[in-house]
């Protein structure tokens, strides 16, 4: 983060090279529906753009703020539920509102108990926090399914978004309609959390993440800043799930429980919880993961939770983290020389996870087709699962890619740290 | 009014053991106070008591008159009194810049703003450069502030302690670890920032202490034996046994 | 109402102490390492699957011994190969590191043993009724857990105070720091406490499966429960989880017991409810049916007004 | 406006692609259930009865209306109402006009809300909702609409039968109730304390509890209090781990008494609860198992038990499903859905088991013969779960007395 952000702030950067980022990521936006049209993919990215401000709000907790919460699914669910309130009292007259300033309401309820909830959770930080979020987001989704007539019980509670004010023309009865909004919503959210980051109170939160002790010394009581930080955050996981509630026009159980919580988190952290930009590839990777990967194999999850564990282990700072140690080599036109190594590690290992990944299919369709289905098809191609040959050719995969790229993994260690030998000490990403 | 901190029968005890048994001192506005004492005479403890770090079991504390005992040190800092640590205690993730602005901010009066971009805010952003300049470090402020040398790390610790232009400054142990040119560098930093400004400071350095000091308080077993010029510390004889000829003995 | 109260207490003093077995491991586990560890309840899974899959060869009594240990070594590769490795990353990338270990073994288990219960039954010879009290049969495998339960206690006990190991432990308990520089393998010590910390949910596994069913969400509906305990007890403090789980335990089983509602405490002041209103859900509200959520309850208050637990002195 | 002209512009062409491929030979059948996650054992069985029943029924014997095939897609909703409108919204996207689904009515709930609101919006590419299971009441009574048909009978119509069933058990004077805290859970114990209050007024309910849905760890101390009260009899909606425990805990304590249960077969459970549940453990449910009904319904049986020796028949209704769509598109002579509502619509139609079964006309609930079966391992031709346990029909119930008023008012398109 510092690194970017600080690079970013050099003095003397002119406004076009400021707003750089912010014109190409608002023409993006306008573009995308354009390159991918179909009714899955608008509904897709519409998905992304509410799981992109949900899972930067989380992280203004874990990687800005140090504060590690399970149950941030709370403030993005009651968020949805107010809003699809609002959408049923737009609906019956009861207040005559555009339907786009539904998520403002959202936001606000998330900001009403983010107050009331961080008023004691966030007295400290670390364990502390952790196991406050999680007993209270188990009590709040528990409520949710005993108090019915807010929460609507299991079935939730609908609404119907076409309703309310016409504003130019737009009454949300297509998914694309639905696309803008969210856009519109993803970018000035996105500025927004991007500006709070960069105010005396954002530095403040890293401040107090990197050293709470520290900050105390220098003025700021630790757990005024973690408030703040919380209730920020609260609000816009609040206009997440007001948009939510808008885009699915229902809102149920699901928005507000432990695996939700889950969800945000394992977003965040695959990201890159270090990079304000992490948990926005994050949830764009895990939203792919989730609707594209489990049609093609049942046992998606399995990958999802190797992916994460993974990333834990050995890319604590996300696929972020790498990606931005690639930048150093870039600035320093050095990516030729890592070329081949890069081929001669990435094949074998490439040939291993197809082994790998195939062995895992064939045994989960064994042992879940009936018994005379033996023939079985993975990335076109045909087999039958009863035979030696393909087991043979999996299994031969994965050892011998395995083993290509275990023996090739000093040589590219080697590279790697050539090319990032002669940094001087100023570009020191890759620590 | 010309006492800066005035210590009144200052205690301190963990569980059953007393570490600070009944101090008093007073420090006057502008002086360069340093206090010695032997391994666990309570030293950095009185430090603690005095920036917040830790709650008195018993006396009184109080900066420019106005009592601040048991005060979260962030009201003590506020009411203007700032202090650097024995362990180094930066913020090691960000960048060396971002630690002395954070260290500015609540003196520009930015509390906790969320409405100023950082950034923008011109007369902050020199400041932090006069800083860094201050403590030689324009070079690497935009390395994260975990990755810089000990040395390097120690000035950034007392960087961040002055920046905020706090009129009393406390220095634990600032060239602990040091050698002798950085021990050197410093001595000049810390006379430059504390420039008008009253210091106290702990040192083990006696060089450090006889070059910097205006008045000496010698802390033993949590009980102060003597407070002097540095001409009357050298030869007073009850500081001689009981802590300098100890040292010399160690040494 | 005695019948009740009666196997209301024994139902509640068996829950109490099968939490105690996962709970001992979490808190050792917990005040050594300074890891709430997510992942301890998928243990007490991973226990009861190996069981059930050595009890279709051999028997019950053989995955008695045999599961746990598997578990155990299964524990010691975890701690060996990923907990420490993940350790240089800090506190919060080794909670997130068993969170998402969790999830990865409740998906194992599945991939393994498919998703449908599993039919793991108790051995024939305790499938009678030890006695009969008021008309109501008190099953000789629950006497069987308790026994086993309050083994586990008194031996983990005996080590704990008697043995050289389990002075070392405790020093690593009280201060953590400490151990290294009495020349202790501090690193082996990890990975053993953390290898008997999963065989021990593992043994809770292996005698829960059949009592409580033996399905891949039988994790995520323990987890968090034992997580309380060890919070709720107190840091560091055997005995805090050993009264926490006692307590969690009866809390449950007397709260499902205790038909109470809210509308029956407002009767008590003479105040009447509307039926209609939009807090008609509050009025009806009963015991019973916030019984499971009793415990996040008293984990919350005990956080905001007694970090250190019941009996910890330690601050989590 | 310039951008919104080129929305719908987008959105004509999109639909009139969909509506070309209307009259190809192959109808697409999305079925939304979970297929990963705790709940996807039901699932997978689900989706093994729609493709064997699609094949059996429809493929096998030439297809419908001169060759056109069924195809069974599935989808995976992972058990939420979210997941299961992303799902929706690819189905349609892949030409699937017909949607079936059945576990967990909250689901149920968000597509049949879904549908309504697409086939609005969008009358040129309707989708049917064909809910095989879901059956909270009030998706064919106050939340009811057109593009909605349910071939299972509903908590209300179940607990009428089951109802029927005690009215005649003179030795029950004491019924316990215990369900899961949610709507169906209450759904079942409403309907439960007004069908006896009407069948049976001398008998009282001495307990009606509702528990916390998959988070009850040990029964045992349900149990106790069952116990407790002196109840005769148990009834209960529960179903996946709670009713396992439910049914294990009640056997650990020695009661023996009858349970009635609207869920307590198949998917495991059978085999989990075995020889303790013998004679105690009764399900309310449609087509009779054993002994068999009819010659077909065994070949039936038998030919599904060779393709999937490790799942059972547990929905026989699928097979209805299958059955009657392809016989609504016979008669409408067309695979579009507005003219296969119009035909299902007060359809009726003879099932494998020689019953013969109606679409109510008012609120596309399917009225149908039920049977209240009883866990046994005496008198079983088909098992379940291969466990030697299976459910023996006790009591049936005519159709026509299962049937109770609807409060549904649909919009029907002109």
């Amino acid at each position: 983060m510092s690194n970017i952000s600080s690079a970013q702030s050099a003095p003397g950067s002119s406004l076009f090279k400021v707003f750089r980022p912010w014109i190409f990521l608002a023409v993006l936006l306008i573009i995308l529906p354009f390159i991918f049209s179909s009714g899955i993919s608008v509904y897709t990215m519409n998905l992304m753009g509410i799981f992109i401000i949900f899972a930067l709000s989380y992280n203004m907790l874990l990687g800005q703020g140090g504060m590690l919460s399970f149950g941030h699914a709370v403030y993005f669910g009651l968020g949805g539920f107010m809003s699809v309130h609002f959408m049923n009292y737009i609906e019956y007259e009861i207040f005559i509102l555009p339907m786009f300033l539904v998520p403002i309401f959202g936001g606000i309820i998330g900001l009403i108990f983010a107050v009331i909830i961080g008023s004691f959770s966030t007295r400290r930080a670390g364990t502390v926090f952790a196991m406050i979020s999680l007993g209270i987001g188990e009590l709040v989704a528990a409520s949710s399914l005993i108090f019915v007539a807010f929460f609507g019980g299991e079935e939730g509670v609908s609404g119907d978004r076409t309703m309310g004010p016409n504003v130019l023309g737009f009454d949300y009865a297509t998914d694309v309609e639905v696309y803008y909004l969210i856009a519109i919503w993803a970018f000035i959210t996105i500025a927004l959390m991007y500006m709070f980051s960069r105010t005396p109170m954002g530095r403040m939160a890293n401040a107090v993440r990197d050293n709470e002790e520290r900050a105390e010394f220098i003025g700021y009581s630790q757990r005024k800043v973690r408030f703040i930080s919380f209730c920020a955050s609260g609000f816009f996981a609040g206009i997440a799930g007001g948009l939510f509630a808008i885009n699915f026009e229902i809102v149920t159980e699901e928005n507000l429980n432990a695996l939700t919580s889950g969800v945000v988190l394992l977003m965040a952290y695959i990201g890159g919880v270090g990079f304000f930009i992490g948990p926005i590839i994050g949830a764009v990777v895990f939203t792919l993961l989730q609707t594209l990967l489990s049609n093609y194999t049942e046992i998606w999850q399995l990958y999802v939770g190797v992916l994460f564990v993974l990333t834990v282990m050995y890319a604590p700072q996300g696929l972020t983290g790498i990606l931005a140690m690639h930048l150093p080599v870039i600035r320093m036109k050095r990516v030729g020389p890592l070329l081949m190594p890069y081929l001669r590690i990435g094949i074998p290992t490439i040939i291993c996870l197809i082994g790998l990944v195939g062995l895992l299919e064939t045994v989960h369709h064994v042992r879940s087709m009936p018994a005379d289905q033996t023939m079985m098809s993975l990335a076109g191609l045909e087999f039958d699962t009863h035979s030696v040959l393909p087991w043979v050719i999996m299994v031969v995969f994965t050892v011998v890619g395995g083993f290509v790229a275990k023996s090739q993994a000093p040589q590219f260690r080697e590279a790697w740290e050539e090319a990032h030998a002669p940094v001087s000490s100023d570009g020191g990403s890759a620590k | 009014m010309s006492i800066a901190i005035s210590l009144n029968e200052v205690r301190k005890s963990f569980g059953p053991t007393e570490i600070i048994r009944g101090v008093n001192l007073n420090i006057e506005k502008g002086e360069r106070h340093a206090i010695i004492g032997p391994n666990g005479a309570g030293k950095s403890t009185l430090f603690h008591l005095v920036s917040g770090r830790y709650n008195l079991s018993g006396g009184s504390v109080s900066l420019n008159g106005e009592e601040i005992s048991n005060l979260p040190p962030y009201e003590i800092y506020r009411k203007g009194l700032s202090r650097s640590f024995q362990v180094t205690n930066i913020f090691p993730m960000m960048s060396v810049f971002e630690n002395v602005r954070c260290g500015i901010m609540w003196s520009k009066d930015y509390k906790y703003s969320f409405w100023h971009l950082v950034d923008r805010e011109r007369e902050l952003n020199e400041r932090t450069q006069e800083v860094l300049a201050e403590i030689g470090l324009t070079d690497r402020q935009h390395v994260p502030a975990g990755v810089l040398t000990y040395a390097e790390q120690r000035a950034l610790e007392i960087g961040i302690a002055s920046a905020g232009g706090a009129d009393v400054i406390m220095l634990d142990e600032p060239t602990a670890g040091m050698s002798h040119s950085e021990t050197d560098q410093a001595i000049a930093l810390i006379r430059k920032i504390t420039e008008g400004k009253t210091l106290v400071m702990v040192e083990h350095d006696m060089g450090v202490v006889f070059d910097l000091a205006d008045r000496i308080s010698v802390l033993v077993y949590g009980e102060i034996i003597a407070t002097d010029t540095p001409e009357n510390i050298r030869n007073n004889k009850a500081v001689q046994e009981a802590y300098l000829g100890a040292e010399a003995e160690h040494a | 109402m005695f019948e009740l109260l009666f196997f209301s207490l024994l139902n509640g003093v068996v829950t109490g102490l099968l939490l105690f077995m996962l709970a001992s491991g979490l808190t050792l586990i917990f005040s050594m390492m300074g890891v709430l560890n997510f992942a301890h309840a998928s243990f007490y899974m991973l226990g009861a699957y190996f069981a059930y899959t050595i009890s279709t060869y051999v028997g019950f009594w053989p995955g008695l011994i045999l599961a746990p240990i598997l578990v155990g070594l299964v524990g010691a590769v975890v701690e060996r190969y990923g907990l420490r490795h993940v350790h240089r990353w800090g506190h919060v990338a080794e909670l997130i590191f068993t969170f998402g270990l969790a999830f990865l073994i409740e998906e194992v288990v599945q991939f393994i043993w498919g998703k449908d219960t599993k039919a793991y039954q108790e051995p024939e010879v305790l499938q009678f009724a030890l006695f009969n009290f008021f008309g109501q049969d008190f099953p000789a495998y629950k006497a069987f857990m308790l026994l086993i339960s309050i083994s586990i206690f008194v031996v983990l006990l005996l080590i704990l105070t008697k043995s050289r190991i389990g002075l070392i432990i405790q020093a690593a308990i009280t201060h953590p720091n400490m151990t290294a520089m009495l020349g202790h393998n501090v690193p082996l010590v990890f990975m053993g406490v953390f290898g008997v910390g999963a065989a021990l949910a593992g043994v809770a596994g292996v005698i829960a499966g059949p009592a409580l069913g033996t399905f891949p969400g039988m994790a995520v509906v323990l987890g968090p429960i034992v997580f309380v305990i060890v919070v709720v007890g107190g840091l560091g403090s055997l005995v805090g989880a050993f009264v926490a789980s006692l307590l969690i335990g009866l809390l449950q089983t007397f709260a499902i017991a205790l038909d109470y509602s809210v509308n029956d405490l407002l009767m008590l002041f003479n105040i009447t409810t509307d039926a209609d209103s939009a807090l008609r859900d509050l009025w009806t509200l009963s015991l019973p049916q916030i019984a499971p959520l009793l415990p996040y309850l008293l984990l919350v208050l005990i956080l905001i007004f007694r970090p250190t637990g019941l009996f910890g002195k330690r601050e989590t | 406006m310039t951008i919104k002209s080129t929305f719908v512009a987008g959105a004509v062409f999109a639909t009139m692609s969909a509506f070309s491929v209307q009259a190809a030979d192959v109808v697409k059948i999305g079925f939304i259930d979970p297929l990963s996650g705790p709940f996807a054992s039901t699932g997978t069985n689900g989706l093994a009865q729609y493709q064997f029943a699609a094949e059996e029924l429809v493929n096998k014997k030439g297809g419908i209306l001169d060759g056109v095939k069924f195809e069974i897609v599935p989808y995976d909703n992972k058990i939420s109402p979210k997941e299961s409108l992303v799902q929706l919204k690819r189905a349609i996207g892949e030409d699937v006009h017909y949607i079936v689904q059945g576990n967990s009515s909250g689901v149920a709930n968000a597509l049949t809300d879904a549908i309504k609101k697409h086939n609005r919006r969008n009358p040129d590419s309707r989708v049917l909702f064909l809910n095989y299971s879901a059956v909270d009441p009030a998706l064919t009574n106050e939340k009811c609409n057109y593009w909605h048909f349910r071939f299972d009978a509903n908590a209300d119509i179940k607990m009428n039968a089951l109802t029927e069933v005690i009215k005649v058990r003179d030795d029950i004077k004491k019924v316990y109730l215990i369900g899961q805290d949610y709507s169906f859970g209450k759904a079942v114990a409403k309907a439960a304390v007004t069908f006896l209050k009407q069948k049976r007024p001398d008998i009282t309910i001495v307990g009606n509890e509702l528990h916390p849905i998959g988070k009850v760890k040990d029964f045992t101390p349900y149990a106790t209090k069952i116990r407790a009260s002196g109840a005769d009899a148990v009834i209960t909606g529960n179903w996946g781990a709670d009713m396992v425990g439910l049914g294990k805990a009640i056997g650990d304590t020695g009661l023996d008494i009858p349970i009635y249960t609207y869920y307590a077969a198949n998917d495991g459970i059978t085999k989990t609860i075995g020889e303790g549940g013998k004679d105690k453990i009764r399900l309310v449910h449609e087509g009779p198992v054993n002994p068999p009904s009819t010659p077909e319904y065994s070949a039936y049986h038998t030919a599904f038990k060779a393709k999937f020796p490790e799942k059972d028949v547990s929905q026989f209704r699928i097979a209805n499903v299958i059955g009657m769509l392809a016989a609504a598109m016979e008669k409408a002579g067309s695979t579009k859905p507005i003219d296969v509502a119009a035909q299902l619509e007060g359809m009726e139609f003879t099932t494998l088991h020689g019953e013969n079964v109606v679409m109510r006309a008012e609120d596309h609930q399917l009225i149908q013969p039920i049977h209240v079966s009883v866990h046994t391992n005496e008198g079983i031709t088909f098992d379940s779960d291969n466990s030697g346990y299976g459910m023996k029909t006790e009591m049936s119930v005519a159709a026509a007395d299962t049937a109770l008023p609807t409060t549904c008012k649909m919009k029907r398109p002109k």
